[in-house]
């Protein structure tokens, strides 16, 4: 039994909180909340000199070629920091797309870029207030052209180009368009976390280049799915253990009635309760990087248990930070909300928790099915 | 068992309506207001002028006072329904509801003569500064210092969570007079005119992004020794008083609730129908339906003591806990029903998740002012139940000498 | 603003609590428990007596013709003794199906016997380990004998005779059938709280007269688990208060760390959450009394209301009493065990939990349609 | 990141599986037993027995006292293995994995050669006598005296909660040795003979119907003080031992899981269709689901670090409180699914329900049994989260002036 990260993993994870300790305190994720910037250009950019961008993206298309378990690493100390970038857009989404999917041609052209850091890529399914669905989906390619809008598009406002999600004539498919063409207007949009950008792109006509397979659109999105729920769910986890450490720091510093807070149950028992749930879903994590990065036939259930187990963990490690914190947990000036507002994002983004407890039990459906 | 008012009830309420129809306007029919905080002080202010005129001011109050001597159903009554009108009352709510009961029960006859006419007829507003940044649950373990100085005390120290303080008049003000005592033995309590040099207001932005509530910063404030309530090392006592009103002030926190959940589920795409027909979603509303109707009746059965005169139970010491989770759940699951694009709180995209939004980044701060769900559980389990408080180590110990923390 | 019970009906209250205390103490409730007795009849023929089982019968049918409101007060009273009586068969459920759907003959035949304490009925409508519904009901009527299996059925082996709900020609109705008649096999079942008796009952051919209209038997049992709801959601409401007024007690005596396990905030807080549980329910319990004691239209919401907030807090409060008695609440000795039972009894005996809560909403759908 | 055995464990398991397969049924293909405790009691010493014959009782004891000096990665894959096999090893739980490890710890080396090898042959059985009627989740308040008389100890007093008591030879007691001084420094540790004169054991019903625990109660039963384990009143140290030992051994509360509650509600109709379909169903389906498997893993996590060579992490103490509730909420739902039928506890009308019945009756007691879900909060709080002790009124007082209240 070897259910650990390694030892050379466990040091990428050390360099990596070095690195983001200095580069994207709390202060940079402020900046973005706070500012005009998409995101912290800077930061970005010495990600990617570290290579987190180019981690699994295989050497002939300018990456380094490691594992998925390297990027769970990094993914867990980005959601740990809260570091305000389009690493996730374009790595667990965009990337992954393009390498299940992409033709030769297409990651030639579209790889380097992400992992040099130098392009961002956008993955565009919503369409506003409501589970996007094939009934539903108004943005629709006719020939070579995708007219629609979407809204959000994490980091749709700073990416060179995004994979769509359309309805065309097979169906649904997923389109390659380049965001910095003709037919393309993006405006930013404000959301629950100004510390990550989204934008709403309407486009009108845009040239569009199909991504895979005609009218594959939504299995290719499950899969892809699959795979950035496992790393959004690491996020989640860093999130979770950041915002108990964040709660138990201060309630072991203030004192009311005399003696810390942290000596009153109510409080011990909280943080007890944060602590198991931010245990139960680092323990499902790693279920989820062991079937991504053995691309094992276990990835759709152990995707679905990583991220349901995830998001309630941060969401319920945020929401009871603010708590442990009284008065000052709910003012503008501490940091507790940077988490409150990241686990409500990250825990919609790839479809609501609702909607994944439903399908993990359907992948426990078809996995039992197939191995009856 | 009925709902019905009781023939006096009815002819108050009656009188209540034709007031307030020939005064104001129904909240529905309100046409949406642009205004700045001033023009909504001043709109308030003539408003509670114009009740005052008439008789519908301070309601509970004695009439000397400005008041109308009302029973406390009656009170509700008027309550009931001026919040169906399009009238802003927020700017006295603690003045009316905590400063003046406290200044009834402690100031002297002239100071009540003075001060509770030109309150009740909306001339001053008044604001409450308890709280400071090392004494939020702990309320006594506030550290701001007044001292005798002649016939005054000077203040110096740090207030928090002061609603309105920005545009109050008046505040009541509790200090330490002597550290050397027990917590609870060393407060002084008083009143001050919040023009008085050396007073500094800045206002706290709160993770809604709203701004509620200011700090008040203390530097050699002078108050004259008429100006206090009570005797020196008996303001625990006073505020007591006052917490007392805020208890029954705080109420359900309001928001979007059940009505509005239902009907984004009705509207709601998911999985090719609307979302109230999804089992999951409907267990959900069910169970805040309970809660909200469970409220709502505990209300009523409040209500009902007051109607036949006698003191309503500990029902509705529930209220704020229950529906300040309440706000915060349901407002998550109204986002999580819009999915991805349930982050998005642009209002020309869909004004309708906005309220999903302030329910989810304004629920913290429900669930901890006026009594953290901590305090309150405390409260109901040694006030209701009657269990004993939890070991006390501050109790019999100098108040200088009682440990602190960071804080 | 009138939304209280009345003196009389407190004096009531008052009265119903000192026999009940006096002839249905917790160890009455024990005798029924551990021995073979279906019910404690001495107790039901002194409930009888004080004219309890009468409450809301008509004179004309040997009742005394009050109000349903002083049927909810004894109901509360009944589920704080945990009484082991059939009352709840007889009078909630068999007295108003009659009382609804009953010819002059029938109430006749029926009503003065439950009135009077000598005669028992009893509402057969489960067929075992899942929800009953149209298209699953065996049990069938073929001109006028009734053939199949009801299981389980409260009371079913003291009662004299039973509705019974069954398939027919018309699509289901309810029937009156004489459970001491031919046809009629009974075997007393165990079940989770052996202080209420339940039985199998198979028919096999045993006559059955028809009660009510052809082919209204689903829309009746519901117009009657409505009026039920509410007299059980009272004596669940009674019983949640008793567990609770037993954890306090228990946690005030009771030491350890040398002071009483009621000053820690873990027991506090868990005491507050079931007195918050407790009071919700009582106030919906409150609505439900006033929609049946008015007939109003708003009865089937607020029974719903009241049931689902009453299961939840009969349960919470009996669950965490257990808890907060510590070893002694698992033994058998101990009594906290017999509101446990009971709680999910009456949590399941009219349907489930869950479907009362889909219940609710369609209620509410329902008369939203129809103010609309 | 794998799942695999190393190659010196994949060779151990090889080893285990041929031993058992030659030895032992498969739970599985084994036949429903209906056999009297005395001869479950028989067949679990002659399975004892034959593993210490063959080298596999005991594993990470010492060679010398009855065991094989395996690592604890060892342990765990033989326990992984012995547990597919329907073999009684029930009875000897509390002996080998707690008394045993004490008396190695602290007994003298006469004794260990004396007692230990019968304990690894399952020759001799052994009890735990720590929790009192008045001394639960604070075990070190516990009561009963023992009081020196020449070479001897006499006990006088009551124990609770003694699994196994009705057929143990031998057993380890905690007793209080001076009530004078604080409450954990009066404390004397002993192991005494079961069938000593003075003893009584009684046996508790649970709320479940079945009897898994025993009241003992001492009279004038005398102990010679070469029996006694460690100093006079440093009996909480050798305590803390031993539970050191039970946290350890306290896992997964079992019962109906995840794979029961699908099975049940795949076959159960609700509205016409399996319950399975309903989304409400499959909500609390997934809760659980994650819940099982984030325990799963959590195991895992500790048994690599084992594997590694390395001390596990403290993950594993969330294993008990996350699995009891568990336990009880998805019985109680189990129930729910089956309607009014729910109660039926007739083994004759429908076996399936019996197992949601038992998680129903069985998990109150698995949610207090070796330390309740509220200690268990504590004590991860303070020794995972390193959050300090609650306040502690009886840690310098005389034991014997701690207040008692009723019990």
């Amino acid at each position: 039994m070897n259910f650990e990260f390694s030892e050379e993993q466990d040091l990428l994870r050390e360099q990596a909180q070095s690195f983001l300790n200095q580069h994207s305190p709390l202060d940079a994720v402020r900046a973005v909340l706070e500012g005009d910037q998409a995101y912290d250009a800077k930061l970005y950019a010495g990600m990617a000199e570290l290579g987190w961008t180019a981690t699994t993206i295989p050497e002939q298309y300018g990456g380094i070629g490691l594992g998925h378990l390297e990027l769970c690493v990094i993914a867990e100390e980005l959601g740990r920091s809260l570091a305000p970038t389009p690493f996730s857009s374009c790595i667990y989404l965009v990337s992954e797309a393009l390498q299940l999917f992409g033709s030769d041609a297409q990651k030639q052209r579209y790889l380097p870029g992400l992992a040099s850091g130098e392009t961002i890529g956008a993955f565009a399914l919503a369409e506003g207030p409501q589970p996007a669905t094939a009934a539903n989906l108004t943005s629709r390619v006719e020939g070579d052209a995708l007219t629609g809008t979407k809204v959000p598009v994490a980091d749709g406002d700073c990416a060179n180009f995004a994979i769509v999600l359309a309805a065309d004539a097979d169906g649904g498919s997923l389109y390659l368009v380049d965001l910095d063409g003709p037919g393309v207007q993006r405006t930013t949009v404000e959301t629950l976390d100004p510390t990550r950008s989204h934008a709403s792109i309407e486009f009108s006509a845009a040239p569009a280049e199909r991504l895979g397979e005609a009218g594959a659109g939504w299995l290719q999105t499950d899969r892809i799915f699959d795979r950035a729920a496992v790393l959004f769910a690491f996020e989640q986890v860093g999130g979770a253990h950041a915002a108990l450490d964040m709660a138990k720091e201060y309630a072991l510093g203030r004192f009311a009635f005399g003696r810390p807070i942290a000596s009153f149950q109510a409080i011990k028992h909280k943080l007890a309760d944060m602590y198991i749930a931010a245990t139960l879903a680092r323990s499902n994590c790693y279920y989820g990087a062991w079937a991504l990065s053995t691309d094992a036939a276990e990835l759709p259930v152990a995707a679905a248990t990583a991220r349901v187990s995830a998001s309630q963990a941060f969401h319920e490690c945020a929401k009871e930070n603010i708590q442990t914190h009284g008065g000052m947990g709910f003012t503008w000036e501490f940091n507790c909300h940077l988490y409150y507002r990241r686990a409500k994002l990250l825990s919609v983004n790839l479809g609501s928790l609702p909607r994944w407890k439903n399908r993990l039990i359907t992948n426990i459906e078809t996995s039992n099915a197939l191995s009856a | 068992m009925d709902f019905n008012d009781t023939p006096a009830e009815a002819e108050f309420r009656a009188a209540a309506r034709t007031f307030l129809e020939a005064n104001a306007t129904l909240t529905s029919g309100a046409p949406q207001r642009d205004e700045t905080e001033t023009e909504q002080i001043e709109r308030a202010k003539a408003w509670q002028q114009l009740k005052q005129d008439n008789g519908w001011a301070c309601l509970n109050w004695p009439t000397e006072y400005g008041g109308r001597g009302a029973t406390p159903i009656e009170l509700i009554i008027w309550n009931q329904e001026e919040s169906r009108y399009d009238v802003p009352t927020g700017p006295f709510a603690i003045g009316l509801g905590m400063c003046g009961p406290t200044m009834i029960a402690y100031a002297s006859e002239d100071q009540k003569r003075e001060h509770l006419p030109r309150m009740a007829a909306g001339q001053d507003i008044w604001c409450q500064l308890f709280s400071e940044p090392a004494a939020g649950s702990d309320l006594a373990g506030l550290r701001t210092r007044a001292e005798r100085d002649g016939d005054d005390w000077v203040i110096n120290g740090q207030k928090i969570w002061t609603s309105g303080a920005q545009f109050s008049d008046w505040g009541i003000l509790v200090t330490r007079t002597d550290p050397s005592v027990a917590k609870h033995k060393g407060l002084t309590f008083f009143f001050l005119n919040m023009h008085s040099p050396g007073i500094e207001v800045r206002p706290i932005k709160q993770i809604s992004g709203g701004a509620n509530f200011n700090e008040v910063y203390f530097t050699d404030v002078r108050i004259p020794d008429t100006q206090r309530l009570g005797e020196v090392g008996q303001g625990w006592g006073v505020s007591l008083t006052t917490l007392m009103n805020e208890r029954l002030a705080v109420g359900n926190a309001g928001g979007a609730d059940f009505p509005d959940l239902f009907e984004l589920a009705s509207k709601t795409d998911l999985d090719g129908e609307p979302a109230i027909n999804n089992a999951a979603v409907r267990e959900k509303l069910a169970d805040w339906y309970c809660q909200a109707s469970g409220l709502k009746f505990t209300n009523y059965r409040t209500i009902s003591a007051l109607s036949r005169g006698t003191t309503p139970g500990p029902e509705n010491s529930i209220t704020k806990i229950v529906s300040a989770v309440k706000m915060q759940d349901l407002g998550s699951f109204g986002l999580d029903l819009m999915d991805m694009g349930g982050i998005l709180n642009d209002a020309t995209l869909d004004p309708a998740n906005l309220i999903f939004q302030q329910n989810f980044m304004g629920a913290p701060g429900y669930r901890i002012a006026g009594g953290t769900d901590e305090i309150l559980r405390n409260i109901i389990a040694e006030r209701v139940l009657g269990m004993p408080q939890d070991i006390r180590v501050d109790k019999n110990v100098p108040f200088s000498e009682v440990p602190t923390g960071n804080s």
